[in-house]
């Protein structure tokens, strides 16, 4: 691990790369959606052969970074400079031609080519024949498919992955689907090369060897790596310099360690480091051929909040969606009240009384607050019953009521969690599922946010709360679940896992 | 991407196999039991003809059919020449009309009634030609029908002289001192006796006003046509399209209070038996058609009743053209003492040597005679609709 | 006068569009789905009526509901059979299936009921009123369905706006995984949209044929494309964009008629489905849909 | 290329070609001894029109993943272009072989510039709406070729729109409006055909085993992914459409030199579907399938000419059936298990079959 040295303008440089220009300098860097500052003043200084981590809260604006570097958005202002050209102007092809190439945080392969053919298409403007060559089959054709072909199972051999390349991208298992991406963003020749959640999903032997793989990656090609990535040992264990992002700024830059003892990473990122109503028996979940989810189980008894925590990625709403009928499981039992929740389709499982307030709350953004409140209330006849639970709703957030007639997609972030939780109290259930409500909200909002779900739980709601705060959410729970890649691998009361030091280390940077 | 191989597979399989029972050459065609109405096939000369039983015009196809058999029927039982007639769907599309041919010449086809309407009458007259199979149409009207070819002839009037027909019949009679023209520009037999019409106007001075169109997908609201006509002040209307068109241009022009005269030709015929059109719309309307179902001569009658005592409806003009082919067919086969035995080259010369000298008398028209290329010149009848039925002008 | 004249020929063939369109709208925005078996409903609706009245004699307001149950049954079947199976395919296999299900009904008809043209006899009776002393004329069929169009647009906007069932079908329209959450069975709001717009369809089929009166198995294809391009044209999704994109397609291709050319109007019809599309897809009022990478 | 070394998709492609060069064979061999019926010879140039026509929209729809609804409209451009083309060089040469060949380039590269006109707005669009614009294009090419009058005498083409204004001393009228082609010169030959399906078939295979293959692919698997890795979106788009819409015209011009007419209103939205079922009959991507597709639907109506009515509602079960079956996943399994007992079933009685001749 190479010393950090200061540098003056934007922080910290690897010392290798100290004297020669750094290949990435994006200052003041910003986008905004309607009025909402997605990413507000960025500035990253990469060195030309730095492992580079980017972190931060899910709903931080990390992904939109990446798509500001690559021209999906184009930045509303500031400037990126590649190896000391701006690319101001270009766009997405000129820019990976450049030599910025990425991979995704949900895969994007050509799933019904075959492996090779994946590769051969990162090198797609570095094959040097033209349709007519290729048509008529002419001499160039046959140097330039031979060459690729080479150079594509030399790419593969990195992670050993040559004995595949005849087989279709799309059937690969999800771990190699993941270095297949990177390969090909290889085969284009960057010399900058993005990787958005490389980890994810991977499990602890995988993603050990993933590390060596990057640093591998770094040393034959020479070229600078930036990672978004949540698994803290990946990204403590390789990159160089990690810069931290919060709402839409960089609120720290160093090594592992000056980011990880840094008080204010702490208090707003890490949280220094966070008669049974509901039964879960062995719940197994796929997508395709990823075991999200491996045989959990978990109980909600009346009148407790019990809090799921984990890393993101690590299967919490998942689990969720598995209860509340989003998606359909493999095997395992879901009882609520004594209801089998798999056997009966979403929009009945609100009627049993069981509400939830989905991930990134998804109000329906073109209707009014109150449309939208109304729509909560779909189930209920009654209409006295709307009526106070419309004045509770509002005695809670006030204000919501003063933006009543507003349609909700002019909210803030904090005021559309709000109303997704009130919605979901329309349906007066007895129990909520609460999927995030911190994402993406100021810390002294998600203390609000906190206060208001221990009001709900003393007005006798059952809640069981996912979340990625994990001090916060285990504080104001009773007991807790710690999920880790679709497993559940610690339980108990939630001041003994405050407590328990692998807890700590875990997601509490101890 | 496995399961739509298997998928396709099997039902192209299933396809194919059917495919190779049926097409085992033309074994399959012998037995039309269908159409063989009457006579033994021993001896009988094949007559095969084509026509759009399925698609839009079907009523035509149907007259002509049922007008056909009728001749057949009354010819194989006086003795003389038999006859064996069979009639093959084109749908009114000439790649379709090709394939009929090719069917019936696999049959054995030794006489062509040709195609029923203009665009398979022009494809198959072409193979006729080539093939030199005689081909004597009752309804393709096109001149590229007979154009450059020999051997084929028209029962019905040329566009040529149906559209000049018209012409000097209206100067004739002074019907109308303004014209308004609405013709169909997608149809051939539409714009063939347009072209013809305003030729023939010009020459005889007629004050045509003015000319709209409309295609098959535009054939709903005629408002802009009517308009113009009415806006120019037009006292007479020439409508050279068939009834389905016409009768839409009825509706409206009724309905916007526009009462002009209305000239059509013989594609009107047939308006009165359309469904639930209201006939006094029809009131007044007058057209050249050679055949009237209440003309008193006795061979019309006999035909009129024997078609309405087997098909339940008056036969039009078409199911006449069709009948007059046949007896047309008759006469000279027997004049040349034709035989079942001879080829179609054979027949092919005789017809054309007796065709291009003979006179014929038939429903549609006394006195009928030939030009060598195959174009027909007999008298032309005014008809005017008067309370629900053709009366002679 | 002939601007006059042309121009009231015009809203009156827009309005038969304009009515098409609504059931577009309501169908796409809600379902996105663009179902191009539409205008073939449309046929069958009119089949039904002119049978109903002509055939058996009924009363025309009984031909009318006749036709408007036989077309939402048709609806709601077709949605059932042909397009729930198909709610997570691709756009090109549900525009495949919508193709082979709008052939399916035009051949259907045509061994049914042959394919020889019905004269339908207006169910609104064909007398007009008279302006400036008989120069310019209106019929009752383009002040009827004039009217009918804009009550049934009142009606819509109402309905999706204020009633509790049409303010669900909007939160599925915008994101069917919340509105599940929310209790709102996805399936049957869409199948419900099916039926109103199938009902609709019986209604534009009624009018259509009363305005153009020959009916034949292929009668609905044409009007339902040209709808189409009217619903895409006033913004796809949007009720009150559908009666205004309708309306101004019928007096474009009027006036293209009538000023232009009578030959390539049907031509100059679609070269304004191609521009707008390209110059604004979203339509005059439609809302921006964008893709999130 | 040693046969070992050819990957799959090579020795499927050259099974493709043996079917073609076979089934020419044979047709060659059965017009020689002339057991062919005449209603089959006569279908033999349509068959090689509509087989290119099937794989050239299988270009755009299975490989681009577009779907075109237009396509019977470049069909059209080429065959009035490449026809009015065979009329004049007709007069002066009679080698037909050399006219016809030359026509169905200029056809070609007609509906190509069509293809360009149509593929350019057409490049923003996807989807619903880009099949609709397709369409909407076919409509218009009808329209403006239903108007078109060309003439041709001594002093060379005149060509007029709407009215029909030639000013024409003598000559022959090659496009007459709504009557559309006349007095083609009927130059079609069935080798011709088999050659041009053997050179469309060389071009979309080399092309799909190529680099620019491999990018419209991506283009279809995942059009964001394909940015990503430097692909130009358009540019790709256009060739694929241009590429389709070229064999289209070559197609069209083969089909008109069979017939002495041919009206624009063959070539409308309905001949557009029909080709749209032999590519999804066949198999979207799979050119064998279309091949097979467009033959057995080419012949198959001609010989059940008494159902040939029942022809089109059959073909509408087919689209819906096929889409069904491979997109909706309960559907799917269950076919699955209705084919492997099917499979089954005819595996045991081979069996059976080889052990008791064995």
């Amino acid at each position: 691990m190479s010393k950090m040295i200061p540098i003056p303008s934007t922080g910290y440089l690897n010392e290798r790369d100290i004297g020669k220009a750094p290949i990435l300098e994006a200052t003041h860097l910003g986008i905004e959606f309607g009025g909402l500052k997605a990413v507000d003043d960025f500035n990253l200084t990469v060195g030309r052969t730095e492992i580079a981590g980017l972190i931060g809260p899910n709903g931080a604006g990390k992904t939109t970074v990446f798509n500001l570097l690559t021209k999906v958005y184009q930045p509303t202002h500031g400037t990126i400079l590649l190896d000391g050209k701006d690319t101001h102007g270009m766009n997405a092809i000129q820019v990976n031609k450049a030599g910025i190439a990425r991979t995704f945080q949900n895969i994007r392969l050509f799933s019904s080519l075959t492996v090779e053919e994946n590769v051969k298409l990162g090198m797609h403007n570095h094959t040097h024949y033209n349709t007519l060559e290729g048509i008529l089959r002419m001499p160039r054709y046959w140097q330039e498919e031979k060459r690729t072909h080479e150079r594509a199972l030399e790419l593969l051999h990195i992670f050993d992955m040559e004995h595949l390349a005849e087989h279709k991208a799309g059937s690969l298992p999800y771990g190699a689907q993941r270095r297949l991406e990177i390969v090909r963003a290889l085969a284009t020749e960057p010399k900058l090369l993005l990787l958005d959640e490389p980890a994810a999903g991977m499990n602890p032997s995988e993603t050990e060897e993933l590390m060596e793989n990057v640093r591998k990656i770094r040393d034959i090609f020479q070229i600078a790596i930036l990672l978004i990535e949540h698994d803290m040992q990946f990204v403590t264990g390789i990159c160089e310099g990690i810069a931290v992002l919060n709402y839409g700024k960089i609120i720290a830059k160093g090594t592992p360690q000056e980011v990880i003892n840094n008080p204010e990473v702490i208090r707003s990122y890490l949280g220094n480091r966070r008669a049974i109503m509901l039964k879960v028996e062995n719940l197994n979940v796929y997508y395709g051929m990823i075991h999200a989810i491996k045989d959990i189980s978990l109980e909600v008894k009346r009148g407790e909040i019990v809090s799921l925590v984990g890393a993101n990625g690590a299967g919490k709403t998942t689990t969720l969606q598995a209860i509340s009928g989003m998606l359909k499981p493999k095997s395992g039992k879901v009882s609520y009240l004594d209801h089998n929740l798999l056997a009966t389709p979403a929009h009945k499982i609100v009627q049993y009384g069981l509400s939830h307030v989905p991930e990134g709350r998804r109000v329906f953004a073109q209707m009014t607050v109150l449309e939208n409140l109304e729509m909560g209330a779909f189930i209920s006849k009654d209409k006295v019953k709307n009526k106070n639970n419309l004045d509770s709703v509002f005695e809670h957030f006030p204000r919501l009521e003063e933006r009543k007639r507003q349609l909700a997609g002019t909210l803030s972030g904090g005021e559309q969690q709000m109303l997704a939780i009130g919605r979901a109290m329309m349906a007066s259930p007895d129990m909520l599922l609460l999927d995030e409500p911190s994402m993406g909200l100021s810390p002294l909002l998600v203390k609000e946010i906190f206060k208001i779900i221990k009001e709900l739980n003393e007005d006798g709601i059952t809640i069981l709360l996912v979340e990625q705060n994990a001090k916060q959410a285990l504080s104001i729970a009773k007991r807790g679940y710690v999920l880790e890649t679709g497993k559940i691998v610690l339980s108990g009361n939630a001041a003994d896992l405050l407590e328990n030091d692998a807890v700590k280390k875990a997601y509490l940077g101890g | 991407m496995k399961m739509k191989k298997k998928i396709a597979l099997g039902l192209v399989l299933a396809m194919g196999l059917t495919m190779f029972a049926g097409c085992g050459g033309n074994s399959g065609d012998k037995n039309a039991a269908a159409d063989n109405a009457g006579g033994d096939t021993a001896a009988a000369i094949k007559v095969g003809g084509t026509g759009p039983l399925t698609g839009g015009d079907s009523i035509y196809d149907l007259a002509e059919h049922h007008g056909a058999e009728i001749a057949e029927e009354e010819i194989n039982a006086m003795g003389g020449v038999q006859f064996e007639l069979k009639m093959e769907d084109d749908a009114h599309d000439a790649e379709k009309a090709v394939n009929a041919y090719n069917t019936l010449k696999d049959w054995g086809m030794q006489l062509s009634l040709g195609s029923v309407t203009s665009t398979p009458g022009t494809a198959t007259s072409d193979e006729n030609y080539r093939d030199s199979i005689f081909a004597l149409t009752p309804s393709a009207s096109a001149t590229t029908v007979t154009e450059g070819k020999d051997n084929v002839f028209q029962m019905c009037f040329a566009d040529p002289n149906q559209g000049s027909a018209s012409a000097q019949y209206i100067s004739d009679q002074q019907l109308g001192s303004k014209i308004a023209v609405i013709y169909k520009n997608d149809d051939v037999y539409s714009s063939g006796i347009y072209e013809t019409f305003m030729s023939k106007a010009g020459e005889l001075g007629l004050d045509v006003v003015s000319t709209t169109t409309f295609t098959t997908d535009s054939q709903n609201d005629f408002s802009v046509q009517l308009n113009d006509a009415k806006n120019a002040g037009a006292d007479l209307l020439f409508l050279p399209m068939y009834y389905d068109a016409a009768s839409l241009i009825l509706n409206q022009a009724d309905a916007m209070g526009y009462a002009p005269k209305f000239f059509g030709v013989d594609g009107m015929d047939g308006i009165l038996t359309l469904e639930g059109f209201d006939t006094s719309l029809a009131e007044g309307v007058m057209l050249l058609t050679p055949f009237s179902a209440d003309a008193d001569d006795e061979r019309t009658q006999s035909f009129v009743a024997k078609y309405q005592e087997r098909y339940g409806e008056v036969p039009n003009q078409f199911a006449a053209d069709a009948y007059d082919c046949i007896y047309a067919l008759y006469q000279a086969c027997t004049n040349a003492n034709a035989t079942a035995d001879m080829t179609a080259e054979e027949l092919n010369e005789l017809m054309k040597e007796q065709f291009t000298t003979m006179t014929f008398d038939g429903l549609t028209g006394t006195g009928a005679t030939w030009n060598e290329n195959g174009q027909i010149t007999k008298e032309p009848k005014g008809m005017v609709i008067q309370n629900g039925v053709y009366v002679g002008m | 006068m002939s601007f006059l004249s042309n121009l009231i020929s015009g809203i009156s063939l827009g309005s038969v569009y304009a009515i098409i369109a609504l059931g577009y709208t309501m169908v796409y925005g809600i379902a996105k789905m663009l179902n191009f078996a539409h205008g073939d409903v449309i046929m069958v609706g009119a089949y039904i009526c002119f049978f109903a009245t002509m055939r058996y004699g009924m009363h025309p307001i009984i031909g009318v509901l006749l036709s408007m149950i036989v077309c939402t049954l048709l609806g709601i079947v077709i949605d059932r059979l042909a397009y729930k199976p198909l709610r997570q395919a691709p756009a090109l296999a549900v525009l495949i299936t919508a193709i082979g299900m709008s052939y399916f009904l035009q051949n259907s008809a045509q061994l049914l009921w042959t394919s020889s043209p019905k004269v339908f006899q207006s169910v609104i009776g064909n007398g007009s009123i008279k302006l400036f002393d008989g120069a310019l004329s209106i019929s009752y069929v383009t002040l009827v369905t004039i009217v009918v169009c804009i009550v049934i647009m009142i009606g819509l906007v109402l309905f999706v706006n204020k009633t509790k069932i049409g303010k669900s079908m909007r939160a599925v329209s915008e994101d069917k995984g919340a509105a599940q959450l929310m209790g709102i069975n996805v399936n049957t709001t869409i199948s419900l949209t099916f039926a109103i717009g199938s009902a609709l369809a019986a209604i534009a089929g009624v009018l259509l044929c009363s305005a153009y009166p020959t009916l034949t198995p292929t009668t609905g294809a044409m009007p339902g494309i040209k709808a189409f391009t009217a619903a895409v044209f006033g913004g796809i999704g949007s009720i009150p964009g559908a009666l205004i994109g309708g309306i101004l397609l019928g007096i474009i291709e009027i006036f293209a008629k009538a000023y232009i050319t009578t030959q390539l109007s049907d031509a100059i019809v679609f070269a304004v489905l191609i521009v707008v599309l390209i110059v604004k897809p979203t339509g005059l009022l439609g809302k921006k849909i964008s893709e999130k990478v | 290329m040693k046969l070992k070394t050819m990957n799959k998709t090579t020795r499927s492609n050259m099974i493709t070609y043996a079917m073609v060069i076979i089934a020419f064979v044979i047709v060659q061999i059965m017009l020689g001894t002339g057991n062919i019926s005449s209603r089959l010879q006569g279908q033999l140039v349509p068959i090689c029109a509509y087989i290119v026509m099937a794989i050239s929209l299988n270009l755009t729809v299975g490989v681009l993943g577009e779907l075109s609804l237009g396509h019977a409209g470049f069909m059209s451009a080429g065959a009035f272009s490449g026809i009015v083309v065979a009329s004049c060089l007709s007069q002066n040469t009679s080698n037909e072989i050399l006219v016809l060949v030359l026509s169905m380039l200029v056809g070609g590269v007609v509906a190509a510039i069509v293809g360009v006109i149509v593929g350019v707005p057409v490049l923003r669009l996807s989807g619903d709406y880009l099949a609709i614009v397709t369409l909407a294009f076919g409509e218009i090419i009808k329209g403006i070729v239903n108007n078109l009058y060309v003439g041709l005498d001594g002093s060379g083409l005149h060509i007029s729109l709407i009215k029909n204004t030639l000013q024409m001393d003598g000559g022959k009228v090659l496009i007459n409006g709504p009557m559309g082609l006349t007095g083609i010169p009927r130059i079609a030959s069935f080798t011709v055909g088999f050659i041009l399906i053997m050179v469309c078939l060389f071009v979309i295979f080399n092309l799909v085993n190529s680099k620019s293959g491999r990018a419209i692919m991506a283009l279809r698997d995942n059009k964001i992914a394909a940015q990503s890795v430097g692909i130009n979106i358009t540019n790709y788009k256009l060739m694929a459409f241009v590429i389709s819409a070229a064999m289209a015209g070559m197609a069209g011009v083969l089909f008109a030199a069979n017939f002495s007419t041919v009206v624009a209103s063959k070539f409308d939205f309905n001949t557009s579907i029909l080709i749209l079922v032999f590519v999804v009959l066949g198999g979207l991507g799979n050119m064998r399938g279309s091949i097979i597709a467009a033959t057995v639907l080419t012949v198959l109506p001609e010989v059940l000419r008494s159902f040939s009515d029942y022809r089109m509602l059959v073909y509408a079960v087919v689209l819906i059936v096929m889409m069904l079956a491979t997109n909706n996943p309960t559907l799917k399994n269950g076919l699955n298990l209705a084919w492997s007992k099917i499979a089954g079933l005819f595996r045991k009685n081979t069996e059976k079959g080889e052990q008791a001749n064995v």
